[in-house]
């Protein structure tokens, strides 16, 4: 493609090496300028990577990167700033202990005599930039006591305060609510009108249609092709991305409800600041069903996993297994009443990154006398069991049960922790956030999972704060909203925007709700 | 009663301030992000080299400022290991530890002679000259400039840490050194800064022993300073104020067992068990006031590029 | 070359790297400081390998830090900085003591007893250690470091007190020969003994010119116990667990605050068994006053690093540092050179070792370079 | 004084001449050699290690031929280990500094009967025959320098730092109290005497601290017996413009308007005439030397610019008292609550 001033960004032949793997091979970008350019691949394909080339970060073996038709060597952020590029990673880059403020200034600071900050100043300026793009925050918040939505807004004031005429958003919708997204893309299109480019990233198909103009399409570090948005539809582009067919709707039977074996009534959780952050929630589960939880992000539902898992206190309220309270007791007793959680954070939560996979697969049962006799773990067996789930979850790469799980890939480790979960053939199995991150092969199978538990007669609880999820998998939707559960709809009985609304807090005009 | 009050006080000072500059220096390199164990190793040489170049050139204040020189040199040594070569912290500053006092004893033999200690040397002043309420209670108050000056260090620090972007920056560096790369900071020659000043502010802390409290260099004259120091760094929470505090405590706890241990005191405590009081207090005031206290989140950590 | 980037990838091979450093640099400062390198190691493998009495030696010198390494190595495993083994190897000490001299058993039941109430010694201050941090959350390095320092005041009160101190010394009385652990004590200084050995010269040197004991083999055996308890064991596997990350290992329903408390009763036990076993398997079989640390539980420390807290690796490192420290004598007498070279030697190792973790590294990329040839 | 230390009970006469003599007599002695072990304070203990190896460094000077050498001891179980290979080493005499040694001595002595041992601060009951002991009666110069205290005390407050309670501590401190009570009983007042303990030797910070609080709290003089403490004592006088007492050599070199006078305990002279001794073949196995103010052993500096001629002759009045034995000083609690009994 021809080098001109017409383009923000052009990269051209790009290619960067990890060790001896190819993350990028010869990939070609070209940004016009206005415009807003999705960046879409399955996991690994190399985004990040590309992106990250651009920002400085990373630098390529080979290639030539063109800002507004003049090349550019951008050996460092800093380079990256000065070219007028801003960034906001997949990880958030924000200090969490420090207020709005000093994350915005940070590297750039107003700051009067001797070095010191500016503290007034500095915020009046960001408010400046506030008001122009309406992007609500508060500049004295810690960023620890802030909503993700929020801290991504963070993220691009960050850029903004910057200068950053083009903005890259990697992956910037993974955490967000459905009101959050299209606040976003509103802001999107308020910075497009104030004369900057955007380059996103994600995975969600939907979002590409609903902001994008053109989208480039990488596959395993190849740029497979660069299409106007309007010109492909859903099916399409995820074709283009995986390199086949993929089905984006959940394939399953009714569902066929048994007795109710998970029952909460009337919970009351404190969070970590002493506050009432679950209220009087009561839910209940019957056997081969799946209730989804859609809510915002902080309305309880970390609270709420903790609670159920014993991993803090209940204020008052029961949780009962089969008849048997379980709440305030210890998350071993909550293992062995056949709970099993696939729990949101996995690498803190869900796996000691440093054991292999077969001590990963084993951690809640090493005691049982499967594993473990006269005090001594039967590592032949350990290691069996962890081939066996390799095989039949497909963990790639294959073999790899004597390998540290830290140096498997984001999907292949939660598949790791969703087979160890599966295995223990629980009662219930809780599912938080189960496909964050992953792309679209391994969402289909992680659902595909949930709803083969469901049919073999297992309680299923799915918290998620994609609404799609939820209004895809679930048998029953709850809605929960500042620590209750507002209302619970069977699946196919409410609308999106229903749901959207008493997230938001808003009420129902009509009866709409029902309990389950 | 008001003139052993002043006792206390003034005891409590002058047995802090060498852990003061040694904690201080364990804030500032540990709120970037690199745990420096070393301090005793540093604040050895920092004593060794104020001493003789005080004694060499009889003026003390160009030691004191050698000490800082010599600190960082040693400290230089964590820098290249932790930073450089992204190496594991602890190990590094172990060796300091034992790379530190070893140079020291070298060096005093090569410059004195054979002889671990240096002769008495010319020593910092006091805060209102030497002979100012003498013979008063109010004496004691009259600390060594070294007291001071650890005072000034303490407030120093925290204005640099809060106050202005260099701090900022190092604290941000110490929490999340990749939101601070991506913003152009550069983390590497950031908590080079920090791990040398933990170096000359250790070598200060040396030099207050040997230019202020004793007048001379021996081999002991630094002997488990630099372990309590880091103690109170985290006691003190990685804030300047909480070191500052934690090692006032700790001086205030010496000075009583000081108090309590004269024959003439009226408290009968056998010595060894009296002289435990520092170290146990330090544990209960643990428990009952302080408790838990969080590291800076980068603390230990090498950080390398690009590392998911 | 790939042979040799194959071999350099082997962490043993970035130890001996390490140690190689410390050899260079301890050369260089010898020199300038003029003295002759060549022979001042000369002397030190001299001191170390001379006679089979040395050799006898640097194992029985070695022995206690084996094991306060074997302690601090453990505690690493588990996520815990166990800085404080020099205090409980003190408390070792004294417990062993304090039972020795008051009990007579025949040696089948005074042995295990005395050296039992030596690990109880440090395990109460590894747990006192360990409950803090579980309980109330106070970092490890605080605690240990103030307990260091009260064991030694604690040792000195006991030297001090009335029924244990001996008069005209600055000692306790030494436990009863009961508790002794050497091999044979009584047989080799008697007549028959003596008779026996006599002829054989270097059995006659290491039999009755040192206080060859048990604990080496104690502490090889602990090596491996603590290997097979933290690899292959279910205790093991949740000790590491919690030490590697707490927060999995508490959702996956381990007593992450027991572990804790667990891992520093282990390590304190270790550390302690070192200062009993000090006490019944070499002279003076007491404890004197201590006007500093001896640093039994501080070399632990550096002996641990070297070993990069391989159990196993402890029984090598702490022969090298037993080595070095008695080695190291004979520097300074036959060549007049100072003793803080062997510091600065241990500490260049120890901080070469902090550094090889690049080893691998360019191993890799020496790896790199030949396939670039074959290319 | 003259310089010479060392005699025994049987040979006092011989020792002013050894002295004088040293380098003639010991000109056949080629290669002969000396290590000293030293207790775990190590060689730089500001203490009688140090004082030892300054006393064989002599010996190396004066003897042409002598070669001296130092073994350090890092922990207890080091001496017998170090004993043994300074025997392997072909040592002909060696020394083992500090009482804490000697079981490991003894041992050492009876595995090596060619080799010549010598023990500082320590007297067996039945002395091996290869063995010299050398002990001192420090309790001696301390009485003068309590004596010297107690006239020279303004405030009739007077202070003593310890480092660790020792049998050989408590020569000091006993010897310093009955030094002053003796005083106090000639001047006709009450003087008190503060003591009190660093548990350390080592710690100069602990012992400035100590010091200060006696100073503040009424004395004008302290005297110490606490090795590296005891700089932090003098330390103290230099900034209260008080009086210190020295310990085992002539501290006056650390701060010569303050310390008033020290106990010396001739360590180096000793270990150095001894050696000589040995070197020369006398026979001083078996024998414990045993050495006061008499032998010249100990004593105090001739050094009196701060305390004035009257106080100073008076003390040398008392030395005598002491050599002609109408006064013992005492060097335990026990002889101490004795001895002052005998002043009422
Ligand atoms: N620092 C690194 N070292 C080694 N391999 C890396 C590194 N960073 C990325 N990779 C690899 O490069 C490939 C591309 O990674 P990248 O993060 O760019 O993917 P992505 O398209 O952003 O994926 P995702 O959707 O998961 O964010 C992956 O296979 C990844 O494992
Ligand atoms: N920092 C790293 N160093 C070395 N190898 C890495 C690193 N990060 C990732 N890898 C390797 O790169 C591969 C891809 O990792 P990545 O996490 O990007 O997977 P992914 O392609 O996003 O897969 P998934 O879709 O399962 O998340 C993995 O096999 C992993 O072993
Ligand atoms: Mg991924
Ligand atoms: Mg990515």
């Amino acid at each position: 493609m021809e080098v001109s001033t017409e383009y923000a960004v052009q990269m051209h032949g790009i290619t960067k090496l990890f060790g001896s793997f190819c993350a990028l091979d010869h990939v070609d970008l070209d940004v016009k300028k206005g415009s807003i350019h999705a960046v879409l691949g399955e996991n690994g394909a190399g985004k990040s990577t590309l992106m990250n080339i651009l920002y400085g970060l990373y630098q390529a073996d080979s290639g030539e990167i063109y800002i507004n038709g003049k090349k550019a060597e951008i050996k460092n952020p800093n380079t990256a700033i000065g070219h007028g590029i801003g960034m906001v990673h997949q990880h958030f880059m924000l200090v969490d202990n420090f207020t709005v403020t000093q994350n915005i200034i940070l590297g750039n600071e107003v700051t009067g005599k001797f070095g010191i900050i500016d503290t007034k100043k500095a915020r009046e300026e960001i408010i400046g930039i506030v008001k122009k793009y309406g992007l609500e925050v508060d500049p004295d918040a810690k960023i620890e006591d802030i909503s993700v939505g929020m801290q991504q807004r963070v993220e691009i004031l960050k850029a903004l305060y910057r200068g950053a005429d083009l903005l890259i958003l990697d992956e910037p919708t993974a955490v967000l609510t459905p009101q959050e997204i299209e606040e976003l893309i509103e802001i999107m299109r308020s910075l497009i009108s104030g004369g900057k480019t955007i380059i996103i990233i994600t995975h969600k198909l939907k979002e590409i249609k609903a902001s994008s103009d053109v989208c480039t399409i990488i596959r395993r570090g190849h740029s497979i092709d660069t299409v106007p948005v309007a010109d492909v539809d859903e099916e399409q582009l995820a074709t283009m991305m995986v390199g086949h067919a993929v089905k984006l709707v959940v394939e399953k039977a009714p569902a066929k409800p048994g007795d109710v074996i998970f029952e909460i009534e009337n919970l009351t959780v404190k969070n970590e600041r002493g506050l009432e952050a679950v209220r009087n929630l009561s839910l209940k589960i019957r056997r081969g069903e799946i209730l989804g939880i859609a809510g915002i992000d902080g309305n309880g539902q970390k609270e709420l996993v903790e609670a159920i898992t014993c991993l803090t206190r209940a204020q008052s309220g029961t949780i009962k297994i089969n008849g048997v309270e379980i709440q305030n007791t210890t998350p071993r007793n909550v293992i062995d009443h056949k709970v099993s959680t696939i729990h949101e954070d996995r690498q803190r939560r869900g796996l000691v990154l440093p054991f292999t996979v077969a001590e990963n697969a084993v951690i809640e049962k090493y005691r049982t006398p499967e594993f473990t006799r006269r005090g001594m773990i039967d590592r032949s067996r350990m290691t069996g069991f962890a081939r066996r789930l390799i095989e039949d979850y497909d963990i790639r790469p294959a073999g790899c049960e004597s390998q540290p799980v830290r140096g498997l890939s984001g999907g292949n480790q939660q598949k790791v922790i969703i087979a160890r979960e599966i295995s223990n053939e629980p009662e219930l199995l809780i599912a938080v956030q189960p496909t964050r991150g992953l792309d679209v092969g391994a969402v289909e199978y992680v659902h595909k999972m949930l709803v083969r538990e469901r049919d073999a007669g297992r309680a299923v609880l799915l918290i998620s704060l994609e609404l799609d999820e939820i209004m895809n998998v679930a048998d029953t939707i709850g809605v929960i909203y500042a620590g209750s559960i507002v209302a619970s709809f069977p699946q196919g009985k409410v609308d999106e925007n229903t749901i959207g609304l008493l997230m938001a807090g808003g009420r129902l005009n009509e009866t709409g709700s029902e309990s389950t | 009663m008001f003139s052993k009050l002043l006792l206390l006080i003034g005891i409590t000072m002058m047995y802090s301030t060498p852990l003061v500059f040694g904690a201080l220096g364990g804030v500032v390199s540990e709120r970037s992000g690199v745990v420096n164990i070393g301090i005793e190793g540093m604040m050895t040489m920092g004593a060794f080299t104020g001493a003789s170049v005080s004694y060499f050139t009889g003026n003390p204040w160009l030691g004191f400022l050698a000490a800082g020189v010599a600190g960082g040199l040693v400290a230089l040594l964590h820098a290249i290991a932790s930073v450089t070569f992204n190496a594991d912290q602890t190990i590094s500053g172990i060796a300091i530890n034992l790379i530190g006092p070893g140079f020291a004893l070298f060096f005093c033999r090569l410059l004195f002679k054979d002889a671990t200690m240096t002769p008495p040397v010319a020593t910092l002043p006091r805060l209102f000259g030497e002979d100012a309420f003498a013979g008063t209670p109010a004496a004691n108050l009259n600390v060594d400039v070294t007291v001071v000056l650890g005072l000034i260090a303490t407030v120093f620090i925290w204005f640099i840490l809060y106050k202005t972007k260099w701090g900022l920056r190092i604290r941000s560096v110490g929490e999340h050194p990749a939101a601070s790369d991506t913003l152009g900071i550069n983390v590497g020659r950031t908590r080079y800064s920090c791990v040398l000043a933990s170096g000359v502010l250790s070598g200060f802390g040396g030099a207050s022993m040997t230019l202020a409290i004793i007048s001379q260099f021996n081999p002991t004259a630094i002997s488990g300073q630099g372990f309590i120091a880091l103690a109170a760094v985290i006691f003190g929470k990685w804030t300047p104020y909480g070191a500052y505090g934690a090692c006032l405590l700790f001086g205030l706890a010496q000075a009583l067992t000081v108090v309590l241990g004269g024959s003439d005191s009226g408290v009968s405590i056998p010595s060894q068990i009296l002289a435990m009081l520092p170290y146990f207090l330090t544990i209960v005031v643990l428990i009952l006031f302080v408790g838990r206290s969080v590291a800076p989140k980068a603390d230990g950590l090498p950080y390398e590029k690009g590392e998911r | 070359m790939k042979l040799a980037a194959k071999v350099l990838k082997k962490p043993i091979a970035s130890t001996l790297i390490a140690v190689l450093f410390g050899f260079i640099v301890a050369a260089v400062v010898l020199v300038a400081a003029g003295y002759n390198p060549g022979q001042s190691f000369g002397a030190l493998f001299h001191g170390i390998f001379a006679k089979p009495k040395y050799i006898s030696n640097v194992i029985i010198k070695a022995t206690p830090i084996i094991l306060t390494g074997l302690s601090v190595a453990f505690a690493f495993q588990t996520g815990l900085f166990n800085i404080g083994a020099e205090g409980q190897y003190i408390a070792g000490a004294v417990a062993a003591v304090l039972v020795g001299v008051k009990l007579d058993l025949p040696p089948v039941l005074q042995i295990p007893v005395v050296v039992m109430a030596g690990v109880l010694g440090g395990t109460l201050f590894g747990w006192i250690v360990g409950y803090l941090k579980a309980r109330f959350g106070i970092h490890e390095v605080i605690t240990s470091i103030m307990l260091n320092w009260i064991g030694l005041y604690l040792s000195n009160f006991v030297v001090a007190s009335g029924t244990y101190h001996m008069p005209n010394s600055t000692s306790t009385y030494p436990v009863n020969p009961s508790s002794y652990t050497m091999l044979l004590p009584n047989w080799k200084t008697s007549k028959a003994g003596m008779a026996a050995l006599k002829p054989h010269q270097w059995l006659y040197e290491v039999m009755l010119k040192t206080d060859v004991n048990f604990g080496f083999l104690v502490a090889v055996l602990m090596a491996a116990i603590i290997w097979y308890l933290l690899y292959r064991s279910a205790k093991g596997y949740e000790l590491r667990a919690v030490g590697f990350n707490r927060d999995a290992a508490e959702f996956a329903g381990i007593n992450v605050n027991k572990n804790i408390t667990d891992a520093m009763v282990i390590a304190g036990a270790l550390a302690g068994l070192a200062g009993a076993l000090a006490i019944t398997g070499t002279a003076p079989h007491k404890i004197s006053t201590l006007a500093a640390f001896e640093n039994n539980g501080f070399n632990g420390l550096s002996v641990a690093l070297i070993a990069g807290s391989s159990p196993i690796g402890c029984i090598f490192a702490g022969l090298l540092f037993g080595g070095l420290l008695y080695g190291g004598q004979s520097v300074q007498q036959d060549v007049g050179a100072p003793t803080e070279i062997i510091n600065i030697m241990i500490g260049t190792i120890v901080f070469f070792v902090a550094l090889t973790k690049i080893v691998p590294v360019l191993a890799e990329k020496l790896e790199k370079r030949g396939a670039g040839h074959v290319q | 004084s003259s310089g010479a230390a060392s005699s025994s009970e049987a040979s006092s006469e011989a020792s002013g001449q050894a002295a004088s003599a040293a380098g003639s007599s010991s000109a056949a002695a080629t290669n002969y050699k000396v290590l000293m072990v030293t207790d775990t304070g190590g060689v730089n203990d500001q203490s009688f290690n140090q004082l030892s190896w300054k006393g064989l460094q002599q010996l190396e000077k004066d003897v042409p031929g002598a070669k001296a050498n130092y073994s350090e001891s890092k922990q207890e179980s080091d001496y017998a280990t170090n004993l043994d290979k300074a025997a392997d080493d072909g040592n002909q005499l060696i020394w083992g500094v500090g009482y804490a040694m000697a079981g490991a001595l003894q041992n050492a002595a009876q595995q090596n009967p060619d080799i010549g041992y010598a023990i500082i601060d320590n007297a067996y009951e039945t002395v091996p025959s290869n063995v010299t002991c050398v002990v001192f009666r420090a309790q001696e110069p301390s009485f003068l320098v309590g004596y010297i205290a107690g006239k020279t005390t303004k405030t009739n407050k007077v202070g003593f730092v310890g480092g660790q309670k020792s049998d050989v501590i408590d020569q000091f401190e006993y010897g310093y109290k009955a030094g002053v009570a003796y005083a106090a009983k000639e001047l006709n007042k009450n003087i008190d005497v503060v003591s009190q303990y660093a548990e350390s030797f080592v710690d100069s910070a602990k012992g400035k601290a100590i010091a200060k609080s006696m100073y503040s709290g009424g004395c004008d003089i302290v005297f110490h017996a606490a090795g590296g403490v005891g700089v932090g004592v003098i330390e103290a006088a230099k900034e209260a413009n008080k009086y210190a007492i020295g310990v085992d050599m002539d501290q006056a070199f650390l701060a010569p308007d303050n310390v008033l006078t020290s106990a010396l305990k001739r360590v180096d002279k000793a270990v150095e005439q001894v050696s000589k001794d040995a070197i020369d073949g006398k026979e001083i196995g078996g024998k414990t030397y045993s050495l006061g103010l008499t032998e010249d052993g100990v004593g105090i500096p001739e050094e009196h610019k701060l305390m004035g001629d009257d106080t100073y002759n008076a003390a040398m009045a008392l030395e005598q008292k002491i050599k002609d034995k109408e006064i013992v000083p005492p060097a335990s609690k026990d002889d101490y609550d004795a001895f002052v009994k005998t002043l009422k």
